[in-house]
């Protein structure tokens, strides 16, 4: 295992520490792993909470701040935080307008955060969730886990996150937030797989020759394991499942090209133009676009693609201000 | 001989769990790497490290304290799947056994049937689903049919532990319907659950404690 | 090789496409292989030009825009661009006021831009040039082509940027140029080779338990080869040769930890605490940091530390606002 | 039997110096990955493929005309270092050949050191630098003296090649002092400079064209 690290059991405090350092406008709790804006929101304006696994950076901590989130729960590498962290995340950021926690949907992500909500509400604060499941490789089903939550979680919350900062009550951000999943479908592919450090070594084995296709966020194997091909197949291979599964035309879309954390950007680029070239035969609109690093595997290589289908009032909210580590602009 | 099982039992049994997961961690990490995300065996090792360390420091004189403690420290060291679902099944159980020092053989597994109802009520997994539920329930069913025929707390949690095992290995067939190994659908058969080689190694340890 | 690419050949142009459909804000002219502003400068103002080879993502292209570079030229991979390249972006970006050339200090790019300068001279443009060379790793010599350009690159185009973004002139820009250039020093490592499309495979063979200290951004094999070591010792193996060749106390520094491609965010930040605490306990100040993927060499996994002697005015001119696909604020 | 060096000579020289690089390509670069940044060989590919394909679209008439295009393609389609070493060494001959169709040995061998006075001064190399002018220097004074002996160009150029292998070997002890390796000190001994090999490559090939 070829990591900048230490013990493999320091990783997380260690980053948070570096994350501390480098960005003196957050705050970062580093007994219950909160990152937090250093300039809470005013009174009355509904506060946002993520949080998640670690090993998906920028997401979430480098996600707070200005236009985006409050707060965010920095679990250990891919294990959800826990509810006495979402507890006091709850407790640090509520301006007494309500908290919204949004949850990415894995097993352990919203047991934690059902825990948590519950601890917040006897702290007597206002909690509603979004559960975002908005990965295509999985099928959704009533039996199962229901489908992942992964690249639409960025957009949604930038788009949120606007919402919450331009004074939308809890009630209207909910809804909102329920809507922005209902509207966005994501497929991630793998070419190797990570390595988790407490594990020492990949997850998986990959063959030089091969590719995991529906790959999640977590090194978890795909649904399929294909042939390595050209980027031009690999985005056809994502952006296929995404299209058959919603119609995306006749609106503005908004579109992610997202890095596993070590494909470079010459890559991320090269990927999008063949995404986008796709998109807009199948007669798709976009009308903004991230390429880049922001929902990550630690060192996996591969990308993932989100469309979220958009409108007027979306796309407003997502021209909105940003200010934070992973996503900044507008002011 | 009596039956009753003493409180320095069940809290040998702990440190036996924690040490099984911390000797195991390896496996656990390995068995999850294959169908999700490689952390099992470390959640498990701190979680059940925290959770020992804080009833030595604490030193529960009840069955209810004892648990509580241990089902608090999981669900707040362990996140993931694992620690809501153990720390629930260990809080049901220290809430169904209540202020006691010696515990009963029956009221043992009627603590144990009330947290697997916890890690139902939690997780919403059934029969087949390919989870710790596949290893606790036969556990329970099996320990509850000895108690009923008459057998001592060792010969029932033996065969307890005999069952979890046999529950676990079941799980190798199942294509997953709840957890991370669910994405996989069909490529998720013919790999262990790695929640039901955690379950195993309680009841195991469950057994060996109470054979002291 | 397993890379999100088509065909090796096909890499640049088909990354600048994707580029190109992700920015509208640029311009990105296929023919040339030149990203400019779509918004040119006003006229009179002192425009900055910079390139390289490909696979150093975000760098150039990416750091074109309001209050960074007017223009990029983008070469093949890990190779010079051309004089002629350099000649038609040094014309399309003249507003009168005389150009900057930004050179990384490599025989190859250096005797490009020589003959562009030429050819733009030629072309009555009034050109400077500034040649980075940051790299301590290697020995300065008047018998040697001296030391690499790397990570000052980027603060140089930063801080340049804003100043001619201010209106300065082209005197006052080049010797800010200069200036910082000789402020700043770098020192990189790899834990792996990077793979150049066209050949294939990786560039150096590096086995599990050793790493490259000393490396540029080129896929070059760096000047020592040492066991594999934890994150605290790698910082030190690159702090301690900047600070033995230049006294940074005493004045507040700007410094960047830097990705060299496939080393994902969490250990950046974990690598920038260590860094961060050396540097404190060497008695220099830290007043701004960049921690990310900057200047990078391909898909190699590994980090820089560049650290730049700053002053009230550069701290002022790094502030200012700065809206480029790769580095944005203040706007 | 006339030693002159007609102008279709020349043109098979630049046809075979293409196909050297195109299919030592592999062999450039693995060169250039030991001690550079393992693109010499696409570089050289790439240029004299384009300098061929303009040579044969505007199909020159004057040798001139011909290393002019050939010099200026490469200026402007390889970059790196090669790109103007190499480019200027071809405007170079070309300058110094002029109006001409067919070349005397003796002019074709000014030209050659005209071009190489045209790297030194691009490039500030040295002998013993570890560049393409350990190849490219001792082939020309090779050249110069077999012409002085009264050598054919066939002879003298079949000298030159010679020694610009040699030239290229001796390159292997060396520690670089110029280009990407010698960023490497010490550790780029003990390699053989990719830029000395291309230049083998283009006297060979001459030595080939001249012979027929
Ligand atoms: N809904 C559920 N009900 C019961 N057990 C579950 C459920 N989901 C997952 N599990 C168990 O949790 C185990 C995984 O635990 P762990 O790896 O620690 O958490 P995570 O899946 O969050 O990484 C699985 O092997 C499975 O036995
Ligand atoms: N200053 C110089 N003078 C002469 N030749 C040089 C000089 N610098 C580099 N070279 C030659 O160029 C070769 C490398 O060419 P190439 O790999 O195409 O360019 P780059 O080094 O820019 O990647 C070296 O092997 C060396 O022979
Ligand atoms: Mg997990
Ligand atoms: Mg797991
Ligand atoms: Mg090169
Ligand atoms: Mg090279």
């Amino acid at each position: 295992m070829k990591k900048l690290i230490n013990a493999p059991e320091d990783v997380l405090a260690e980053s948070l520490r570096g994350l501390a350092l480098a960005h003196p406008e957050l705050d970062v709790d580093m007994a219950n792993r909160v990152i937090l804006r250093r300039d809470r929101k005013a009174e009355g304006k509904v506060a946002l909470l993520s949080g998640g696994g670690s090993g998906h950076e920028p997401l979430h901590g480098g996600f707070v701040g200005v236009g985006m989130l409050d707060a965010a729960c920095a679990g250990e590498v891919f294990t959800s935080p826990t509810p006495d962290q979402m507890q006091a995340a709850t407790k640090a950021i509520d301006r007494g307008a309500g908290v919204l926690h949004i949850v990415k949907n894995y097993t352990g992500d919203v047991m934690n955060f059902e825990m948590g909500a519950e601890l917040a509400a006897m702290d007597g604060i206002e909690v509603r969730s979004v559960v975002v499941d908005d990965d295509v490789a999985v099928q959704d089903s009533l039996y199962t886990a229901g489908r992942r939550g992964v690249g639409l979680t960025v957009l949604l919350e930038k788009i949120v996150g606007a919402a919450a900062e331009e004074g939308q009550d809890l009630a209207a951000v909910a809804d909102l937030a329920a809507r922005v999943n209902g509207q966005g479908r994501s497929m991630g592919m793998a070419l190797t797989s990570c390595t988790v450090p407490a594990a020492g070594k990949p997850t998986f084995d990959l063959p030089e020759d091969q590719m995991e296709i529906g790959i999640g966020i977590h090194g978890e194997p795909g649904r399929h394991r294909v042939p390595l091909a050209p980027a031009k197949d690999i985005a056809a291979q994502l952006v296929e499942p995404i299209l058959a599964d919603m119609d995306f035309t006749g609106s503005p879309a908004i579109v992610m090209v997202n890095g596993m954390g070590a494909s470079p950007l010459i890559e991320l680029y090269l990927m999008y133009g063949e995404v986008a070239a796709l998109l807009e035969k199948a007669g798709v609109t976009i009308a903004r676009n991230l390429v880049g690093d922001y929902i990550t595997s630690l060192d996996m290589a591969g990308c993932s693609v989100t469309v979220l289908k958009a409108d007027d009032e979306l796309i407003r909210l997502w021209d909105a201000p940003v200010v934070t580590p992973g996503l900044r602009w507008g002011a | 001989m009596s039956n009753t099982i003493p409180l320095a039992v069940l809290v040998d049994w702990l440190h036996r769990f924690r040490d099984a997961v911390v000797t195991q961690r390896d496996w656990l990490t390995e068995l999850d790497s294959a169908i999700g995300d490689a952390d099992h065996g470390a959640n498990m090792a701190r979680g059940m490290t925290a959770a020992v360390e804080k009833v030595e420091q604490t030193a529960p004189q009840t069955a209810d304290e004892l648990f509580k403690t241990v089902g608090m420290t999981l669900v707040s060291t362990v996140g993931g799947a694992s620690g809501p679902l153990y720390g629930t099944f260990f809080l049901r159980i220290g809430a169904t056994l209540g202020v006691v020092t010696d515990v009963e053989p029956s009221a043992l597994a009627a603590g144990l049937r009330a947290g697997l109802e916890g890690v139902v009520a939690r997780g919403k997994a059934e029969a087949g689903d390919k989870t710790l539920f596949d290893a606790i329930a036969p556990a329970i069913d099996a320990l509850d049919a000895a108690l009923a025929d008459g057998k001592s707390a060792a010969e029932a949690t033996a065969a307890a532990a005999t069952a979890a095992a046999a529950g676990r290995d079941a799980t190798i067939d199942l294509v997953a319907r709840k957890g991370r190994a669910s994405y996989l659908g069909e490529r998720s058969a013919g790999h262990l659950d790695p929640g039901s080689a955690s379950a195993t190694l309680l009841f195991e340890t469950l057994a060996a404690a109470v054979a002291g």
